[in-house]
């Protein structure tokens, strides 16, 4: 599977697909596309990858989480190009026996792939002008371009 | 050598292009690139580089005939 | 909407409806059956409800998690009757601005469901046999068939 | 009055049958339905009571017009 894709990403389809006789817990996120940010209208995002890199590193996070948690399905995909208001940019199904381990699991893969994965967006606003935004900051706090701050950790605390 | 940027990188450079001369290693090359154009040095020092698809780190020694990355942080999903 | 259904459950439709231009994140749970419980080969459920109550019920604890975080979306729909494996038995879905809320808020709705609402399984065994099962016993622990202990609680732990 | 029974407690009782004579409140109910089939008593233990979609307590008074649902522990999901 390739994990980035400049189509728009099938999530219904995606969905329909993740089926296992040993699942009894199905997740999935979907990060869509809004249409404000920090109080400014946006009208489109477009986003960039370094694909070979992303695909690699996408793959290995999820390979990660199977050795994590007992998980009979980890699929993610993340958009590149122009995604339109209430589009998906970004996609994590995870499925396991029982549903801890799902929504962790789940969790563990979006907060990894936004923080590691080289994707990149710029917001484009409905005044015409572009940002490009939302960079992981973590090297403010870890003073580390390697070392980050993921939520799924924050929240055990 | 060759290097590409991306994201808010293409700001300030062309998405690819030539290096010309001799660059020792990681560290040496970031700088070359803030003396090139030095609004980009904020950005260069928390950008992470690339060479073959794999992180190098700064003292990671370049050859003439490497592709150079330059890899700002992720802001997907 | 009415919230307990003798059809099959309609998930990925109900996805496909799940879109709001101020949610950026959408996160889906759906139930699954699965072919085996405790180590017995199972054939199938039987959901039976109370289903005017079950339907109040649900109707209130998505409410209630909409009072207790920002959510554009909050659907969830339990099936009675016979379900078999791989189908779905109960699907939630939430949407929300971030995706903390969304994740939060769906494992909050069915951690309720599954503790309160008044749906029993009966499973069936290849083996011809059959088990009322899997109960919520907090009553055991909190000594009251109103109090329980919720996963969601668990966690912060 | 009306007494309705669900999932593992059909095992013991019909769905929905009437109960003749007083019975007071629901801990009298309890106590008459654990009298009727003692093999019930300990899910009956657990259960919780409802009149009119409303769960009600142990010493909620009945009338001989009510129907009361009796509501083991969930199991659904």
């Amino acid at each position: 599977m390739n994990h980035i894709s400049a189509e728009p990403l099938d999530v219904v389809g995606l969905l329909a697909q993740s089926h296992h006789p040993q699942a009894g817990a199905i997740v999935l996120f979907s990060g869509e596309v809004r249409d404000n940010n920090m109080g400014r209208q946006v009208a489109y995002l477009d986003y960039e990858s370094h694909e070979s890199m992303a695909n690699k590193m996408t793959a290995a996070i999820l390979e990660e989480a199977k050795q994590k948690w007992p998980l009979n399905i980890a699929v993610a995909q993340h958009r590149t190009g122009k995604v339109g208001i209430g589009e998906s940019a970004v996609v994590v199904i995870t499925a396991s026996p029982h549903r801890g381990e799902a929504y962790a699991a789940n969790r563990y893969i979006i907060d990894r792939i936004k923080h590691e994965v080289p994707i990149w967006k710029c917001e484009y606003f409905t005044d015409g002008t572009r940002k490009w935004g939302g960079n992981c900051n973590c090297h403010d706090i870890t003073g580390d371009a390697n070392q980050h701050v993921y939520e799924f950790d924050e929240l055990k605390k | 050598m060759k290097v590409q940027v991306f994201a808010a990188l293409k700001d300030y450079f062309d998405k690819e292009f030539e290096l010309a001369g001799e660059v020792q290693d990681v560290a040496s090359l970031k700088e070359r690139l803030s003396a090139l154009n030095p609004g980009s040095r904020n950005m260069l020092q928390i950008c992470r580089f690339a060479v073959g698809d794999e992180f190098v780190p700064q003292d990671f020694q370049l050859k003439e005939s490497d592709t150079v990355c330059v890899i700002p942080p992720s802001s997907g999903g």
